[in-house]
């Protein structure tokens, strides 16, 4: 008897069910033992002791938009590559090392321009993009 | 001999590796990397030369072919099946068409380096080129419909980047745009004739479609109360018409040389506009089948003589020559509609020669100085003798003087077309094909010769006004125009050479094996006719048994187990077919008539232009020339009658309608309507003729318009609700 | 049995989610749904043996497109913005009301009576393969595929995001006033 | 999807008396034996979460020469207990303008994406719960539940210092997952395959087969993989997301009582996580030193100390870092994520490769020695 | 044992609900979400195709170029859109009226 393959995504269930059982117990637990006297001071949000001002839901700065913009470009990228890499050796083993590096190289060049991009344009920089654009423009 | 794809390929992805390095890195590449263009098509010309000497001079039997393919993406799943295979075919006719296309595109490549020496977009000129002659050499190449139609876009795209490159001109971009929007009116068709293909038979590939007629798939079945064959047909020719600029669609060919001279040498001569031609050509089978070759040779025929006519009295080179092209597709067309398969190629081989060599001779007039209007040249003949001298074996090739190629094709043509309409028992009606042919013969001589007359004899009118006129309007070179000391030409192997060689193959006898061309004899004995042997139209049933060569294969059939077809010129004729002596007539009498005809045609332009003792056209016929000067009103009819007045007045009908009657009556959309609705059931007793006379009919139009400015949002969420409910009725409508 | 539990839990998961992604108002909560929903389409595919591409999914959507979604709504404030332009209809005042709902609603049901039809058609010829519990893995599998079949998207897919991220960059990039 | 705890004991004859103990379904067998390890996991990891908390305070106290926790039980060592019951207890404060439905969500979705991690950790070759073929491929998927929770538990709150928190968390998190996976990819590509299981079987033996010698650039990598594992959990120097002295307490200001709890479970959870897969991948795993010819539990469950040893050493070196070096500025923090890092790994995926296709995919030690197994 | 059939309802439950999105809301981003979903619903239908008709995983592979392509998607569109909203103010679709400015 062997058991079916798809058991091992069980514990993947288990786990996540244990999370959400784990969650909600603590939260009805704290319900059951935590004192609860709601004031309006006391759910205030916290700024050190100033009367909060607007709401914090408020534009960004788009540096974060850009910073995710180049993460989810190199996951994607990484992402292709894995299945790759995880035959390399195999293809090195049947003699097509070769091949399989200039496949995979020439990935990862395209990859590394991506990063040499941006990196040029400033768009790694936190702080200084603002100048460094600026110093480019004029 | 052994053929693999690495034998072939070179030819299509040599100038398609130079657009690329080119696209990329041209302006790091020293001279633009023009040189890489001249190289890669080289080398497209040597693989392509093999190929030719082993079709042409080697043992490979008439009807020989090479068909590659490998499978493109197979989605059949169980009974559905879906499939599409690419490759390549060659037979005869793709093994002289490459030769020609990448032998014409070498020398062209050669002459702009010269001619775009120094010119502003001389880097982007030769990106575009090699994709250009690249798509036209994979066209040939391609063994089905769909690659065919790739590469035919392809070229579509670089004809209007090369229209319009010198883009900052308005004119240019006109021009370019027009040539795109023109072709894709016929595109949608070959489209549709496409997918017709596809729905019948599966596949689009020529082999399969050769095969599916001879077995009969296409009988029978009906489609929009024609039979399928002849709306398939028609499909596809309206694409090859869009393409080769035949007469209802032809606008946008002489407006195409706005782009520099080469690049209007590689568009008329050896690739855009032979494309639909050979697409008719490939077609040919259909075309019978569908019955439409009347339609093609009246078409033909109408091209042909209505460009000559337009041609006439043109004053700028270069139109007159885009004029001649059309012309000369028209009588293409002809050959392909009277069923002279070979030589309607031949004369698509022949006019690629000479039209090349014209186009490029034009070139190198413009650029030497720096004009194109005729009436403001003349003489140049002791400045360009070498100019002067291909071109005028270029003008005696096209005018159908006899020794040279233009009579050769184009006279085998006409006999073709003169037995068509009057011997072959056609419909009497028409026999204005050969009458027009004929007549467009003439008038090619006449209006050649006037530009030769023109350009290079009389006096040299450029010394005397060098202030009088600007720079000649069309390409914009780097250097002042106004020093007009017109420089002897010298020898250039860039510059003259290509011109020299052109001109030498506008001899009749390459083509046709003997000096004098088809009618009177052969001379030099018929097994010399190669062309004749090795065109001719497929023959559907071979194609029944085949067998498909995976790609990667070496061409391993036993290439000399059939014999090299003989054309016999006398039994060719003298059959047992009562009709071949006739024809034989026909061609005797046609090559005559057409001999006087052109030599009558040299003769009054001589008269009108050297002699002058024939007042010039424009005197004598002043409303005929003012026509033809408006080239028919083509232009206007399309822009001013057919979308100013039809589209733009919908337009204006429509806003009318929105603006003034949907904004009087309802400004405040459906609330009005429920406060019509409201006021109409609330007075209905007492003021009931009020209510139905004004603001009902102020709902029914408001109701009304309603629907139409849905239809109007230019909201892409409703075009989104369009699509999906466009798309459910069609799946319920076909009932799949 | 786990198999159809798993499935069960994802198609539920995921669509639960996608009506509440469709519904829900707030942009930020639809951001959530969504993740929900990706999370149950990576479900669905673990119970297709699709291993490597339930893991994708999760990689690249929860920790990836997600993010961005959940940045982007941040960066254009998250609210419900009342359009000056004239609307379709005159209707539809903001992100989508019971006008709009319904008629996509209508849309929809088209949709899915042709899709239906269709599947209907389909479904009789499509062939049954003999499906089998005991997956291999598809990993190594879809490693050939890459670099043998493949190959030429998989080289093209990097120059397709490489040309993503210099076109968002430059879009989205701090421009000086 | 294939070798599993249950498989693993499936080769046992006391598998089948417990199988009949079930009446022959298997399903639920498979059921109760995955959920008796589960909870034993999720027991293990609490504790060794709650004990975290416990050795930072005492392990900071040591370095900065004071006492530290020392009234509840032994040294203190009962510290977090007292922790975990006050928390409890303490009321649940809520902000007002809060977005309720993610306020709730977010310390759910960081639960559940760190518990998820356990399903695939190797602490033996048997007792690893699931050894799927993209075994390290999904931790790294999974475990990105928590950037999304980061951000929205940041939001939810409305709170200027969550929000500055959250988006720096996130996009902290997010920048650090290349390097780290990159340094992945170079150990994926040396293993060849994504499972535990076969990267441990690579690493088997000496720690010369580990894959830190492997060559120099696995080495680097395993350094890089460890400052991207520090910034991802949000480790000093990288704890920007909740740096006390700029931003109060980040993300979780406005998280009080068991929710703030379980946002610290699931950190100190991911922190033992990245730690034993740091051990799992470059450390040699749960290898014994010696290659044995036969298998019994005992064995795994020496196997299990061993995993532990290394994870928690490693846990001992984050902590050590923790309280020696100086927190980052957030410019420094991504230049060091994307100029350094992220290049120095991509080198290091480039001379994995070469060095595979080179040396046929020796470890430097197998080279020195003259062949290898 | 789970058929084919209910992969393919669930697609296209999830594609509809997909061109809802699109078509229902109005903010620029809540249609990316709902061109999501559609993406999500391709893709589904591939993998299950390749698992139920097809005997090799060119469906893995084509699911896993969609997701590839989802994400350029969304890198790129959302950028715009935060660059619409950075003009605009706004991220209402009907207030992308203009191709320039």
């Amino acid at each position: 008897m062997t058991p079916t393959s798809f058991d091992g995504l069980m514990p993947v269930v288990i786990f996540m069910g244990i999370a959400v059982a784990l969650f909600w117990g603590g939260h009805f637990a704290s319900v059951l033992l935590a004192p609860s006297k709601p004031s309006h001071l006391k759910s205030t949000p916290y700024e050190c002791g100033e009367q909060p001002v607007g709401s914090a839901w408020s534009m960004f700065n788009v540096r974060f938009y850009v910073v995710g913009l180049i993460f989810i470009i190199f996951d994607v990228e990484s992402v292709l590559m894995f299945p790759v890499a995880a035959i390399f050796r195999e293809l090195n083993d049947m003699g097509q090392g070769a091949y399989a590096l200039i496949i995979f190289l020439s990935f990862i060049s395209v990859l590394i321009e991506g990063i040499a991009y941006c990196w040029k344009k400033g768009d790694l920089d936190w702080v200084k993009s603002f100048q460094v654009s600026h110093k480019k423009r004029s | 001999m052994q053929y693999t794809v690495g034998s072939i390929a070179p030819i299509f992805l040599a100038p398609v590796i130079a657009f690329i390095i080119n696209a990329f890195f041209g302006r790091k590449l020293p001279r633009n990397g023009d040189w890489l263009a001249v190289l890669s098509i080289f080398v497209s010309f040597v693989f392509s030369a093999r190929i030719f000497g082993d079709f042409v001079f080697g043992q490979f039997a008439t009807d020989y072919y090479i068909h590659k393919t490998f499978n493109w993406f197979d989605l059949s799943f169980g009974t559905h099946i879906f499939k599409v295979d690419m490759g390549i075919y060659i037979d005869n006719m793709a093994a002289i068409m490459l030769l020609m296309v990448s032998g014409i595109a070498f020398l062209i490549h050669l002459f702009s380096t010269w001619y775009m020496d120094h010119d502003s977009k001389h880097g982007r000129f030769f990106v575009f080129l090699p994709l250009f002659t690249s798509a036209m050499l994979g066209l040939v190449l391609s063994d089905n419909l769909l690659s065919m139609f790739m590469f035919w876009e392809v070229m579509g795209f670089c004809s209007y980047s090369l229209i319009g490159i010198y883009n900052e001109k308005e004119k240019a971009g006109d021009a370019s745009l027009k040539a795109f929007m023109t072709t894709r009116v016929g595109d949608v068709f070959l489209l549709l004739g496409m997918v017709a293909i596809w729905m019948v038979i599966g596949s689009v590939s020529y082999v399969d479609i050769y095969s599916a007629i001879a077995q009969g798939k296409f009988d029978g079945q009906m489609v929009l109360g024609i039979s399928f064959a002849t709306f398939t047909a028609i499909c596809i020719f309206l694409g090859a018409m869009g393409k080769s600029a035949q007469f209802p669609l032809h606008v946008w060919l002489p407006d195409a040389m706005m782009g520099p001279t080469p690049g209007s040498a590689l568009i008329h001569a050896a690739t855009m506009v032979t494309a639909g031609v050979w697409l008719s050509l490939r077609m040919y089978p259909l075309m019978v089948l569908g019955d439409i070759t009347w339609f093609i040779a009246v078409i033909g025929a109408i091209t042909a003589f209505g460009a000559a006519t337009i041609a006439m009295v043109q004053t700028d080179i270069k139109a007159v020559l885009a004029y001649s092209t059309l012309s000369q597709l028209g009588y293409m067309m002809i050959g392909v509609g009277v069923g002279s398969y070979n030589a309607a190629f031949m004369h698509v081989i022949t006019h690629a020669f000479f039209k090349a060599c014209l186009f490029l001779s034009a070139g190198s007039i413009i650029h030497s100085v720096h004009e194109q209007e005729m009436p403001k040249l003349g003489g140049l003949k002791k400045y360009l003798p070498y100019t002067h001298f291909s071109m005028m074996c270029c003008t005696l090739a096209i005018a159908g003087i006899p020794f040279f190629s233009g009579f050769v094709s184009k006279d085998r043509i006409l006999g073709d077309a003169l037995y068509y309409g009057f011997m072959s028992g056609q419909n009497p009606l028409l026999a204005i094909v050969p009458i027009l042919g004929f007549a467009g013969a003439g008038l090619t001589a006449f209006y050649m010769f006037r530009m030769m007359f023109l350009t290079f004899y009389g006096e040299n009118k450029m010394h005397h006004d060098d202030h009088g006129h600007g720079h000649g309007h069309k390409d914009s070179h780097g250097h002042e125009a106004h020093g007009h000391d017109i420089h002897q030409e010298h020898l250039d192997f860039r510059s003259n050479v290509p011109l020299l060689i052109l001109a030498v193959f506008t001899l009749g006898f390459w083509f046709a094996g003997n000096v004098a061309g088809q009618g009177f004899g052969n001379m030099f004995g018929a097994k010399n006719e190669w062309f004749k042997i090795l065109v001719e139209a497929p023959k559907v049933e071979k194609f029944v048994e085949r067998a498909n060569q995976p790609f990667g294969s070496v061409d391993s059939r036993d290439t000399t187990e059939l014999p090299k077809a003989q054309y016999h010129h006398q039994s060719g004729y003298a059959g047992p077919n009562p009709d071949d002596h006739k024809l034989h007539t026909a061609h005797v009498v046609g090559a005559g008539l057409s001999i006087v005809i052109a030599f009558l045609g040299v003769l009054i332009a001589f008269l009108m232009y050297i002699r002058k003792s024939i007042k010039p056209l424009a005197s004598t016929f002043p409303g005929i020339t003012a026509l033809l000067k408006a080239k028919y009103n083509f232009d206007h009819f399309y822009v001013d009658v057919l979308i100013k007045q039809g589209l733009f007045g919908l337009n204006r009908f429509l806003a009318w309608f929105d603006m003034g009657v949907y904004d009087r009556f309802a400004i405040d959309g459906m609330a009005t309507v429920n406060r019509v609705i409201f006021k109409a059931s609330k007075w209905f007793d007492n003021v009931v003729i009020d209510a139905i006379g004004v603001d009902g009919t102020g709902v029914a139009v408001n109701l009304f318009n309603l629907v139409l400015r849905i239809f109007q949002s230019g909201k892409i969420q409703f075009y989104f609700i369009m699509l999906v409910m466009v798309l459910a009725s069609y799946i319920w409508t076909l009932n799949i | 049995m786990f198999l159809q539990v798993l499935f069960l839990l994802s198609a539920t998961l995921t669509i639960g989610c996608g009506i509440a992604v469709a519904v829900t108002r707030n942009l930020m909560h639809s951001c959530v749904f969504l993740l929900g929903t990706l999370i149950g389409i990576a479900g669905l595919y673990a119970t297709l043996g699709a291993d490597f591409v339930a893991v994708t999914q999760i990689m690249v959507y929860v920790g990836g497109i997600v993010i961005l979604m959940l940045f982007a709504v941040m960066l254009t404030g998250g609210k419900d913005f009342v359009s000056r332009a004239q609307n379709l209809l005159g209707l539809a005042p903001s992100m989508g009301n019971k006008w709009t709902f319904a008629l996509s609603g209508l849309v929809g049901v088209v949709f899915i009576l042709t899709n239906v039809k269709l599947l209907m058609s389909v479904a009789s010829s499509l062939p049954t393969k003999e499906i089998n519990n005991e997956l291999p893995s598809t990993v190594n599998e879809i490693g050939h595929l890459l670099v043998k079949d493949h190959v030429l998207a998989f080289e093209l897919s990097s120059v397709l995001l490489l040309g993503a991220l210099v076109g968002a960059a430059i879009i989205a990039r701090p421009r000086k006033q | 999807m294939n070798q599993t705890v249950v498989s693993y004991l499936a080769q046992y004859e006391f598998f089948d008396s417990l199988l009949a103990l079930f009446g022959g379904n298997q399903g639920l067998l498979t059921f109760v034996i995955f959920m008796i390890f589960c909870l034993a996991i999720v027991g293990m990891c609490a504790t060794i979460g709650g004990l975290g908390t416990y050795a930072e305070r005492k392990i900071s106290a040591d370095i900065q020469a004071r006492i530290g926790p020392n009234r509840v039980g032994p040294y203190g060592i009962l510290q977090f207990l007292a922790d975990g019951v006050k928390m409890m207890t303490k009321e649940d404060v809520m902000p007002f303008s809060a977005d309720k439905f993610l306020f709730y969500l977010a310390p759910m979705l960081a639960l559940v994406g760190v518990f998820a991690t356990l399903a695939v950790l190797p602490f033996s070759t048997g007792f690893t719960l699931s050894d799927m073929n993209v075994g390290i491929f999904y931790l790294i998927a999974i475990s990105s539940l928590v950037g999304v929770s980061v951000f929205l538990g940041g939001y939810a709150s409305n709170s200027k210092w969550s929000m500055l928190g959250g988006m720096r968390g996130a996009s902290q998190i997010i920048s650090y997952e290349i390097p780290v996976t990159i340094s992945i990819l170079a150990i994926t590509l040396l293993a060849g395959g994504m499972g535990f299981g076969t990267i441990s079987a690579h690493q088997r033996g000496l720690p010369t087969n580990w894959f830190i010698f492997h060559n120099p650039f696995s080495f680097i990598a395993f350094f890089v993989y460890f400052v991207g594992a520090l910034a991802e959990t949000n480790r000093a120097p990288f704890d920007l997301p909740e740096a006390e002295s700029e931003l109060v307490s980040g993300y979780h200001t406005e998280y009080t009582g068991m929710r703030f709890g379980f946002f610290a479970l699931a950190e100190y959870i991911e922190v033992f996580v990245v730690c034993g897969v740091g051990a799992a991948l470059f450390l040699g795993g749960s290898n014994l030193p010696v290659d044995l010819s036969f298998d019994i539990i005992p064995l795994q469950l020496v196997e299990v100390v061993i995993f532990m040893t290394k994870a928690l050493l490693l846990y001992y070196v984050v902590i050590w870092i923790r309280w020696t070096f100086p927190r980052l500025r957030v410019d420094q923090l991504m230049s060091i994520c994307w100029k350094y890092l992220t290049p120095i790994a991509i080198f290091n995926l480039v001379g994995c490769a070469i060095w595979v296709v080179l040396f046929n995919g020796k470890s430097v030690a197998q080279l020195l020695m003259g062949g290898g197994h | 044992m789970i058929s084919l059939t209910s992969y393919l309802l669930i697609s296209l439950f999830l594609f509809v609900l997909g061109l809802v999105v699109m078509i229902a809301r109005k903010n620029i981003v809540a249609i990316l979400l709902g061109i999501e979903l559609i993406l999500n619903a391709a893709a589904l239908n591939f993998v299950a195709y390749s698992r139920y008709v097809t005997n090799n995983l060119d469906g893995h592979v084509f699911s896993l170029f969609i997701i590839v392509v989802a994400a350029a998607e969304a890198a790129v569109g959302l950028a715009i859109v935060i660059r619409f909203f950075q003009i605009k103010e706004s991220t209402h679709i009907d207030e992308a009226t203009q191709l320039r400015n």
